[in-house]
């Protein structure tokens, strides 16, 4: 039956409502009140808004991510996720169009309170918060999960913020090394409040209390890197099962207490949460309405995307979500010939905006062609074009000739371009420079890495990317925001001093220690208009030095599953928001 | 045409089996293969007929026409194959089909390879049995022991089990004859039944086939390339050469007045055991004819030492089997008979018998 | 059965058989082969492919666009569905089949795709004949050494068989493929590619030679005219070089024209796992058939794509197989089959 | 019959050792010569984030300073007799066949492996039942109509089919049936069968046939050829002399005897296959082993490629004696000595 439908409603998307109404899964039965679904109307505001509670949403990925552990995941859809079953100090706000990027206490009462100059934070719990197991949440739980992210030996995956800025003893271990490590740079006075204590002062930390290493862990429940198979909830809701790589299920958690979270609506009475489907397959049981939601949010395969982008019946059912991410190309100011800013100059003129665009599936599945680094979602963003591509984008022949002339290199040089090899639009994107720069007499050679060593051994490691005989004076690159702010865009790739000797950093040609000091000078900037300004700032000035090509800022064509309620685009996350959603009843 | 039959047959009666130009012709990508190509004779029931000729004669071919394992898509076969009153060559193939086995019945050369080696030979004379005969499994297993007894293998309860790689040569051709024997066939072709065996078994073999034939009273055709066989069991004897019946007679004619050159050629080749080995061979020279490109005229006129004797027709004129002195005796061979019979008497008889 | 005829018959003088005799083995097998529709068309297209492969600059020059020039005009791909190609051609639904462009355009970027499956011949071709090359000489020396000594030898190089039939070779391929160095032997980007890929597919394929070959020796050793040789105080190598290797020519030959389309699959199976040739530097076209499927295989929704890569690869082996049985029953017409 | 089965057994594990050095050679012992170190192999499996030290710690973690044969002698020791794995805050008992803990995803491997096999086997399973079903009965009738219009057709269809890149067809199949039609799955989701046989079969079809597809092909003509050689052996001949009916002769004495070799070519294929079917599993995503061992090597997963090319190699050893033990049974003539 459920196949019938699935391949009708595939074939026409016309019948596809009625077939899926008729022989679907039985818990969506018609919907009083038909919406009338339009293109981006999930965009800026809730698409079928609803309080009904019930029904199981159904999401599905093709492959799976890091972890559902908060200690231990950096996937932006594993966090837009696990605040189904867990609850960090500060979240963004879930709301539609650019309020969901302001931040809301929700463990805590109210956002962190600094002192001492933005070298502490403090934040006070709220009251009557409960562990799935009934177990009041004590700060002492927040405390010890954020000690336990910072153990990178035995959790991985994820960022270094705490690590970075933490004002940690030069002895201190982490709990796995010493159950008994204890440290006073974070400090819980009373079983309500937590304290943290920096090196520096950082106007920003609320975006660390927002990040998901403050969802509170029970120390006794934690089992190291097997804590992701049974994670301990705060949320709303519980794992019901769990099988690795496979999927899982969440069910209601009933010590989850309405009244101590103004935030969740938390309306459907179950997840099915599918890993390792088919990607096409996902997409026609998102358009079949046997699936909800893709939960990956990156948009739907080349497969599907001419038939939703021509069909408007189909069309009706998209957004096209902008997400806080750039591809672009670094440009390594430390290969000859490009340590000449002229050079890099012709790079910036001579590359064909429009093909980079099309490398990454053109405008709605690959994005808006970018003129400068942070995306336009990013408050602080102010529009610039430093190096312009001519009027149509496609390279300006005449400036970058003029360049090269500059650089001393009239007719051009020879130059490497490296590229993760299993990802087919970087590929496309090598591919298009080599076109594009071979109109000024730029000659690309293209090589590709696998993606698990390109950061750790080739383009992120100094002593390869520079190296005479290796030398990659062009990298394929990409970056997407932790969280939509400027710190969150921009420190880790044109900080300076996060490249490492060792290899593994995103920052793979910005170098300048004008930047490294406005970094400083925006961290310790407790005014946040004013530290927007410096951000803009710091993204001209790279601009300016020509190591950086902006690709395109990132958008997908996503689908919304038919019979979901109160649906809109999380700008924070760039995806639907799942903590809002409902199912159809 | 004149009908070629035995010497022995009474022309007034319908013989046992009859050949009437028979012909077996295999269309190749190389040509056409002329393997039989106008065969007579005719055989009654006890008596034994032996083929004899080289690899290649079209004897083997003959054999397995008269059996019909040949049909329309792989072989043309024209003639007329007579057996106790039926013509076989214009029947359906199911008729042809249900007389094999069980009215005639085939023992072939090298036993190894003819029986399948993944069943025991109990397995295969069972089979054999009850294609032919309705009884159950039982009755045929006994059927089987009873026969492998007959022929002579010790404790045959048991070796009926055994498979054929198991049985040694000899009695492996003694399984084969069983096997044969299953359904006590009035007529019973023998292909080579001793080539692969050492003389001494030769000879037991030889023995248990006499013995048998006597007993079941059957036609024996007796196809085999070594005269020394022939001798001992045949009452006719052909010769084949190039697909053509070139000498034709009784044993006792063709062994003590043989008239075609390759007759002599062949009795040349036979090994005797009161000879010794360098003195008693005399091989034919040459190789036998491709049977796409036989030679014109005289087929055998290649290797002919007499060639020359025939004034040109060798190689032009096929020759006809004509009927030599009285006793039914026909040969193939352009020489005059009395030339014939004066080479034979002069130079080589005495070159046979004698202790050059 | 009814043909056979003791040819090996030392006394053969006589004219008529003499005539069918004369001729040598190869004249024997020439007529045969010529006879044999199928194979000769598959002769005639390997001929025609090297031909394409070999003028590939001066065909596209005529019929095409350079290879890896991009045609991105929104005249030719429709940005609003994705850079898919404009027009369709019979089944071929945005293909951009045209005059100027006979078998489309890729999506997104607009490349000729005949130029490229054009150009795809070269490298497809290349690997495949040298690979092949490899596994005959290794796979045949080791064959016959393992064939004409016997004994520890033969058991040596008979368990490295097994054990090499053992391994995931598509697997191991990938892996050595994948930790392959910048540089190496004075080579360097596809050149190396190239080396290290002729190399591995030869080398993961000598054992299937080596039997073939190992098998043959052994039949041949108990052949008279080696008893003969050996009795007249020849030695190994002399016997092998001058006695047996002239018997093994025709089954080697046979089973290399087979070995070549296998060549051609594992090739194009590497470059559709995306550890083949790679375009890098422009103008040097790296472009493969496997290559452009695993590209394909993203956008199958447009099926021009798929199929003339796949066709092209289709018709190569196809050719190379028909050629190869051909060959086959023609040198050895024993096996007709 | 006993000493057999032990001599052959212990002659599978000599070759399972020698993969097993083999691929820890290529993966682990290959880049150290390239250059790396064991920081940089560490470094593929700690976050983008780390620094030099954390890179330190987990390279010491991992055992990567110390000397190759040590880390092997670990790796086998595991194999073994089980190991024990520190998840953070206690230690794991890893009972023996222990093929280690993911670098990545710190997943027991075997349990990984064991969760693929179930995709796979459905894959092969299936794939094999059609191709052997229809390759066999169109090689019998190939061969028994030898020359007839059904014979040529038929060996014309088999040498295209063993002359198609399986990704080719699968991509097609895809385009035709699954994106134009409508009527089978869009690359394949695994539903395992007890959960929704119909389920399973839909999600499996398009693999099914694309694999049986080159294999029915290849199969009809070694069936054809089997049967044209056993048709003309003597007991053939007998069979029909004995008076049998001519489907008689053919089942039970022909075709007997002709799939014999049959039987044999199909356990190690599905032996092989049971390792991960690489190329069709690529091209529809279908997540058994292949796609398993593919993703392993990308990711560098030392663990993961470890334990996947044993498994493979373990199917292909396995099948080989099975093979061995099951010609013994059919063909009375082998003794297993």
């Amino acid at each position: 039956m459920r196949n019938k439908g699935r391949v009708l409603a595939a074939t026409t998307a016309v019948f596809a409502l009625a077939v899926t109404a008729a022989c679907g899964t039985g818990d969506d039965t018609p919907k009083p009140t038909e919406v009338k679904p339009e293109f981006n109307a999930a965009l800026t505001a809730v698409f079928n808004p609803s309080d009904k509670k019930g029904g199981t949403l159904k999401m599905a990925i093709s492959s799976d991510w890091d972890s559902v552990d908060p200690g231990d995941t950096y996937y932006g859809l594993s966090w837009n996720l696990l605040r189904l079953y867990g609850r960090s100090l500060v979240m963004f706000k879930p709301a539609a169009g650019s309020a969901s990027s302001e931040l809301v206490p929700d463990l805590a009462e109210s956002l962190g309170v600094p002192s001492d100059g933005g070298k502490t934070w403090t934040y006070k719990l709220r009251a009557g918060v409960k562990f799935e197991d009934g177990t009041p949440i004590t700060s002492k739980d927040v405390k010890y999960a954020v000690m336990r992210s910072m153990d990178k030996e035995v959790l991985v995956n994820g960022y270094t913020y705490f690590n970075d800025f933490l004002d940690l003893e030069a002895t201190y271990k982490g709990p796995f090394k010493d159950k008994a490590a204890d440290t006073k740079a974070i400090e819980t006075p009373d079983d309500q409040t937590i304290v943290f204590h920096l090196k520096q002062a950082f106007g920003g930390f609320d975006y660390f209390a927002m990040l998901p290493a403050t969802v509170p862990v029970p120390a006794k429940a934690d089992t190291g890197v097997k804590y992701k198979e049974h994670v301990v909830a705060s949320g709303p809701y519980m794992f019901d099962k769990y099988e690795a790589g496979k999927g899982f299920t969440l069910k209601r958690n009933p010590n989850w207490d309405p009244a101590t979270d103004p935030n969740r609506k938390a309306l459907p009475d179950a997840y099915d949460v599918k890993i390792g489907l088919n990607a096409d397959d996902i997409d026609n049981q998102l358009i079949s309405g046997d699936l909800h939601v893709d939960i990956a949010g990156t948009g739907v395969q080349p497969a599907a995307l001419p038939k939703v982008l021509q069909d408007p019946a189909l069309k009706a059912y998209a957004d096209n979500p902008a997400v806080a991410r750039l591809w672009y190309t670094s440009i390594n100011p430390k290969v000859a010939p490009l340590d000449n800013i002229e050079c890099r100059k012709a790079v910036m003129y001579a590359m064909d905006r429009t093909s980079y665009q099309a490398a990454f599936g053109g405008e709605f599945a690959g994005g808006q062609i970018a003129t400068s680094i942070m995306p336009p979602q990013i408050p602080g963003y102010a529009p610039t074009n430093v190096f312009p591509a001519g009027a149509d984008n496609k390279g300006d022949v005449e400036k970058a000739k003029a360049a090269l002339t500059a650089c001393g290199k009239p007719d051009g040089f020879e130059v490497t371009m490296g590229f993760r090899a299993e990802r087919p639009k970087e590929k496309a994107t090598a591919e298009a420079f080599q076109q594009a720069l071979a109109k000024v007499g730029i000659k690309v050679t293209i090589k590709g890495f696998p993606v698990g060593d390109y950061f750790s051994l080739y383009a992120g490691k100094p002593s390869y990317r520079n190296s005479p005989t290796t030398g990659l004076g062009l990298m394929t690159n990409g970056w997407g925001a932790d969280w939509n702010d400027g710190y969150g865009f921009l420190s880790q790739i044109v900080d300076s001093r996060v490249i490492r000797d060792s290899g593994g950093s995103s920052n793979l040609s910005v170098m300048i220690p004008e930047v490294d000091q406005l970094i400083d000078q925006a961290l310790a900037e407790t005014d946040v208009k004013k530290r927007e300004a410096l951000w803009a700032q710091i993204d001209k000035r790279v601009m300016e030095e020509a190591v950086i090509l902006p690709g395109v800022w990132s958008k997908a064509l996503t689908l919304r599953g038919k019979g979901v309620t109160n649906v809109f685009v999380n700008e924070a996350f760039g995806q639907y928001d799942y903590l809002s959603m409902g199912v159809a009843q | 045409m004149n009908t070629v039959i035995s010497p022995r047959q009474d022309p007034t009666k319908t013989p046992f089996l009859e050949l009437r130009d028979l012909k077996i012709h295999f269309p190749t990508d190389d040509g056409l293969v002329k393997s039989v190509d106008g065969l007579s004779f005719s055989l009654e029931r006890g008596k034994t007929l032996g083929i004899v000729g080289e690899s290649g004669s079209g004897k083997s071919v003959s054999s397995l026409g008269i059996l019909g394992i040949y049909h329309r898509r792989n072989a043309t076969m024209s003639g007329e194959i007579w057996l106790d009153g039926q013509e076989l060559v214009s029947a359906s193939q199911d008729t042809v089909r249900g007389l094999r086995g069980k009215r005639m019945a085939m023992i072939f050369q090298d036993p190894l390879s003819a029986m399948h080696p993944y069943y025991t030979v109990g397995a295969q004379i069972i089979e054999a049995y009850r294609v032919h005969n309705k009884v159950s499994k039982k009755v045929a297993r006994k059927h089987a022991i009873d026969l492998l007894a007959r022929v002579g293998i010790p404790q045959p309860d048991k070796r009926v089990d055994d498979y054929p790689h198991q049985f040694s040569g000899g009695m492996r051709q003694r399984a084969m004859i069983a096997m044969a024997l299953s359904c006590d066939p009035e007529l019973l072709i023998a292909d080579e039944p001793t080539t692969a065996l050492d003389v001494t078994v030769q000879a037991q073999i030889l023995d248990l086939m006499r013995d048998l034939q006597r007993e079941f009273n059957s036609a024996l055709i007796i196809i085999t390339h070594d005269l020394g066989v022939t001798a001992e069991l045949a009452d006719d004897v052909l010769v084949m050469y190039g697909g053509k019946c070139i000498e034709y007679g009784t044993a006792t004619e063709i062994f003590e007045n043989p008239e075609h050159p390759y007759t002599w050629g062949l009795l040349g080749s036979m090994p005797r055991l009161d000879q010794a080995v360098t003195e008693r061979l005399l091989p034919i020279k040459g190789t036998p004819p491709s049977l796409i490109n036989v030679p014109p005229g005289c087929a055998f006129h290649p290797r002919c030492a007499y060639a020359e004797q025939t004034g040109g027709l060798d190689r032009t004129v096929v020759p006809e089997l004509q009927l030599t002195g009285t006793s039914g005796h026909r040969v193939r061979c352009h020489l005059p008979a009395h030339t014939r019979q004066e080479i034979w008497r002069n130079e080589i008889k005495p070159n046979l018998e004698g202790v050059a | 059965m009814a043909t056979s005829t003791d040819t090996s018959a030392p006394e053969a003088t006589q004219a008529p058989v003499k005539a069918i005799e004369g001729r040598s083995l190869g004249r024997i097998a020439w007529t045969r082969l010529k006879r044999d529709k199928a194979a000769m068309t598959g002769g005639v297209v390997v001929i025609l492919l090297i031909l394409m492969a070999v003028f590939a600059p001066l065909i596209v020059g005529w019929l095409g666009h350079p290879p890896n020039e991009f045609h991105q005009d929104n005249t030719l791909l429709a940005p609003e569905l994705g850079g898919l190609p404009r027009g369709d051609f019979l089944f071929f639904e945005n293909s951009g089949i045209s005059g100027d462009f006979l078998f489309g355009l890729e999506p997104q970027n607009g490349r000729d795709l005949f130029s490229e499956i054009v150009y795809g011949a070269r490298v497809s071709l290349l690997i495949a004949f040298l690979a092949t090359l490899v596994s005959v000489v290794i796979g045949s020396t080791l064959g016959v050494i393992a064939g004409f000594f016997g004994g520890f030898v033969d058991t040596v190089i008979s368990r490295l068989m097994d054990i090499f039939l053992a391994f995931p070779l598509l697997l191991f391929a990938i892996a050595l493929v994948g930790v392959l160095p910048d540089r190496a032997f004075g080579l360097s980007g596809n050149s190396l590619r190239i080396a290290l890929l002729i190399f591995i597919i030869g080398f993961f394929n000598w054992p299937y030679m080596a039997r073939i070959v190992r098998g043959q020796t052994l039949s041949l050793r108990e052949r008279e005219f080696v008893d003969a040789a050996r009795s007249l105080g020849a030695r190994g190598p002399y016997i092998i070089v001058k006695e047996m290797l002239p018997n093994l020519v025709a089954p080697i030959l046979v089973y290399a024209t087979l070995l070549i389309p296998t060549n051609v699959l594992f090739e194009a199976a590497l470059s559709f796992l995306g550890v083949g040739v790679q375009r890098q530097v422009v103008g040097e076209p790296g472009v493969t058939w496997g290559g452009l499927l695993a590209d394909a295989a993203r956008n199958y929704t447009v099926p021009h794509f798929m199929f003339f890569p796949g066709m092209a690869i289709f018709i190569t082996v196809l050719a190379f197989n028909l050629f190869g049985d051909g060959l086959r029953d023609a040198l050895d017409p024993k096996s007709k089959r | 019959m006993v000493t057999y089965i032990i001599r052959r057994t212990l002659g599978a594990l000599l070759i399972l050792f020698v993969v097993s050095l083999a691929t820890f050679l290529i993966f682990f012992g290959l880049p150290r010569l390239a250059g790396a170190t064991p920081e940089t192999f560490a470094a593929r499996y700690v976050g983008k984030t780390a620094d030099a030290q954390t890179q330190q710690m987990y390279a010491e973690k991992l055992g990567f300073y110390d000397p190759l044969y040590e880390q092997y002698g670990r790796w086998i020791g595991a194999v073994f007799t089980g190991t024990e794995y520190d998840y953070g805050t206690g230690v794991e008992q890893c009972e023996a066949p222990c093929f280690g803990y993911s670098f990545r995803t710190n997943q027991p491997v075997w349990e990984d492996l064991l969760d693929r096999l179930p995709v796979t086997g459905s894959l092969a399973l299936g794939a094999s039942i059609i191709w052997l079903l229809t390759g066999v009965a169109v090689g019998v009738l190939s061969a028994l109509r030898r020359g007839s219009f059904f014979d040529r057709a038929a060996m014309t269809g088999a040498l295209a089919g063993v002359s198609l890149p399986p990704y080719f067809t699968g991509l097609m199949f895809l385009y035709f049936f699954s994106y134009k039609m409508g009527v089978t799955a869009p690359g394949a989701s695994y539903t395992p069968f007890a959960d929704d046989p119909a389920e399973w079969a839909y999600n499996l079809i398009l693999p099914w046939i694309t694999l049986a597809l080159l294999n029915a092909a290849a199969y009809a003509r070694f069936t054809r050829a089997g049967m044209l050689d056993t048709m003309g052996e003597d007991f053939v001949r007998t069979a029909r002399a004995k008076g049998l009916t001519e489907g008689v002769v053919v089942t039970k004495h022909g075709l007997r005897a002709a799939l014999t070799p049959i039987i044999t070519i199909f356990g190690m294929d599905v032996g092989l296959l049971l390792g991960g079917a690489i190329l069709t599993e690529s091209t529809f995503s279908l997540k058994g082993l292949g796609y398993f061992a593919i993703d392993a090597i990308g990711k560098q997963d030392f663990p993961q490629i470890m334990g996947v090319t044993m498994f493979a190699a373990f199917f292909v050893v396995v099948a080989n004696l099975i093979v061995d033990l099951l010609y013994a049974v059919v063909d009375p003539r082998v003794r297993l000595s």
